[in-house]
């Protein structure tokens, strides 16, 4: 999917603004806004693969002018309607919120969940190994209009094999539900191959690349 | 966020309250949602999981070669060492800065960031300002950030687009010489492990 | 210049939704917009090429919620504001008008302005003509930071020349006041190149591409 | 712009409206245009240079094979022929519709549109769905226009990001056969002409 979302190289977004001595939330319901963002997985069984093609369905001005937050309590509002685990009906109040027979996460099961985390590796996964170290190796010119990360920068670009990671659960399939692991690597490209001549020379980018993203270049 | 305290900005912020405020009832009425659970993830993040976590790892290393070699090839079992693991820090991965090579993270598809050792990430690392331009000018934005390179060394920029999430290893500063673990995790600020500070 | 102009290929925008009798101009301010920006360039020159990148430079949320007169709006202050044809100050009303040496377009020129047109060919000039109907290219894999015309999408692909045209004025030079012509190609591109397997086999795209943007491909 | 006509839209354009005055106030007082000018311009594209232009260059490409294929091969001279020249038209090209190819003309980049023959384009022409969509989906963004393909029938897009314009030369319905130059005009539409219509 090619949205608003990608935004790697893009010009025309002005200086970066931190903000001194930034709370971890802003306000209450900020914070609340995080947690509840964070607990109605343990319910409703949603992925980040499947999170994130949530956030990238967003109108794309609305995208690039909503806090990251925003956006994640949009998805997950959007995840639950998609998912009739709500109604839009008990969303503005209309309707009394009907019973789910989802478990909620309890409050003594949290910190053991964010401690546990959430991987998606499957080391123990027969999958083709088709590079190694030092190889060199081209990224797909072209992705459908589903979710992936191969950002458009690093399309059809030439890099080379740094490390081999395991088996790892594949974005665009896991986001359809289709769990069939592949190697991940770590590719490292050189600045001037994605952005051009003007970049100095030495400079590098790496990227976390699955197989099956990849062929042999010469 | 900070900025921009007016009237209108107040209105929308008052707006935005009162749909979480709707949205928690509703999930909590549903029974989607237990609200004493909202408050552990809150307090976890605003209390347990921060970049003192970071710095903590980064002390450590600076302090113990052994403890630094592992944390450089099995940076996740290390961190997991000092009690810190799990959500958004799955796979970790430690780059070091060295005399030669100075190294930045980022996340240009979305937000990923390594929440076990830093937190939550500022605003400014999910703005698409710095998704857009530190991959593509990441000297200009040191450069910003206050950061001036040697002529000479590289820049090596880590786009964290899948399931390893990368921390920046500092070098550590030569005045620091036989201070403890303590003193020198206090001059280990977040943007040095993200790598928009030198420390 | 990988500015938010750039749109071609990406997701998220939604339907297209034609305006039935859409009127030429939709109120009189609009014509009157149109107007200012079309007789504006005979007092203070500047071409396409240089009123391009002005609307690029455009803040991406603000070029995607804006018109397209109010896009050219915004250009042409802008670039009267960097060539210092009028300040801040005049625009604002804080002072008054000061007189310009520029002269403005005759009522009586503006038709005969229209239908000549302004063309930036250069049938004339002797410049380099690398490519012939029927070869095979490749597109440049990487632009730099300043203005051009060769959209992301299309980038590092390998297209077949179709038709070979005069020596035009290249977008990225004259945008930087350099004059010097290029032979300028229309080059066609399977849309399965584009965009994936996907694509429906035989359906193609044209660009027009100036002979700095291509090189021989096998 | 037709949509939408609330309190608030109202306020916002008449904000507009009164810059643009502005803008013309100041423009004219220091002698960079000429208020009579202005309404040259405006009274040219809303009353000469339009769509009707095209439709007559396509009824006449209908009706005389060896205007068709003078237009075909210098489209600019031909369409010169009738009196149509100039801004936005300097270096034409058409493309012609047939029973194995269907033409698409968009602008990804901005909205270059053959101005002596289609007029200003309409706002669809210039938003981001029609711009982003147009390339990479256009048998889908036809088939919301109402137009439907024949099974085998190629589709042609032209992105016109350089100093060409395009116009597509429609096919001749079959029904036409007979038809004056004028009767065959007045079928001849703006959107047939871009290709997200038939005719």
């Amino acid at each position: 999917m090619d949205s608003m979302h990608d935004l790697g190289g893009m010009h025309g977004f002005g200086r970066i603004v931190p903000e001194p001595h930034e709370p971890v939330f802003h306000a209450p319901w900020e914070g609340r806004r995080f947690a509840l963002t964070s607990a109605v997985p343990f319910a409703v069984p949603y992925c980040d693969d499947q999170f994130r093609p949530a956030i990238e369905r967003m109108e794309p001005s609305h995208y690039l002018k909503s806090s990251y937050y925003e956006k994640w309590y949009e998805a997950v509002v959007r995840l639950l309607q998609e998912r009739r685990v709500i109604s839009a009906a008990e969303l503005d109040g209309s309707a009394p919120p009907a019973q789910s027979h989802a478990l909620a996460v309890r409050a003594d099961a949290v910190l053991p969940a964010i401690f546990a985390g959430a991987s998606q590796a499957r080391p123990e996964a027969k999958v083709a190994r088709r590079f190694s170290p030092g190889d060199r190796v081209r990224t797909r010119a072209t992705m459908g209009a589903g979710h992936n990360r191969l950002p458009r920068y690093a399309r059809g670009k030439v890099g080379v094999v740094d490390s081999v990671h395991a088996p790892f659960l594949v974005a665009d399939r896991n986001s359809i539900d289709d769990q069939t692991p592949e190697t991940l690597y770590t590719v490292r490209f050189e600045a001037s191959t994605l952005w051009g001549t003007q970049a100095p020379p030495g400079d590098t980018l790496s990227l976390d690349l699955w197989d099956s993203y990849l062929e042999h270049s010469t | 966020m900070s900025q921009g305290h007016d009237h209108h900005h107040d209105d929308e912020e008052h707006g935005v309250a009162l749909r979480v405020k709707a949205l928690e009832r509703v999930l909590v009425a549903k029974g989607l949602v237990d609200p004493a659970a909202l408050d552990v993830f809150v307090e976890a993040y605003q209390t347990k999981i921060g970049p003192r976590n970071g710095a903590k790892v980064v002390a450590r290393a600076w302090s113990d070669p052994a403890y630094k070699a592992r944390l450089l090839t099995s940076a996740t079992a290390a961190i997991g060492e000092l009690g810190f693991s799990g959500l958004q820090g799955e796979h970790m991965v430690i780059v070091e800065n060295t005399p030669e090579t100075h190294n930045l993270v980022t996340c240009t598809l979305c937000s990923c960031y390594p929440w076990p050792v830093l937190g939550l990430p500022p605003v400014w690392y999910k703005s698409p300002a710095y998704r857009s331009r530190s991959v593509r000018e990441p000297r200009k934005v040191l450069e910003e950030f206050g950061v001036v390179l040697p002529a000479g060394k590289k820049v090596r920029v880590w786009d964290s687009n899948a399931d390893l999430r990368y921390m920046v290893l500092p070098e550590r500063p030569a005045h620091t010489a036989g201070w403890s673990e303590e003193r020198l995790a206090a001059i280990v600020t977040r943007d040095g492990m993200i790598g928009t500070a030198l420390v």
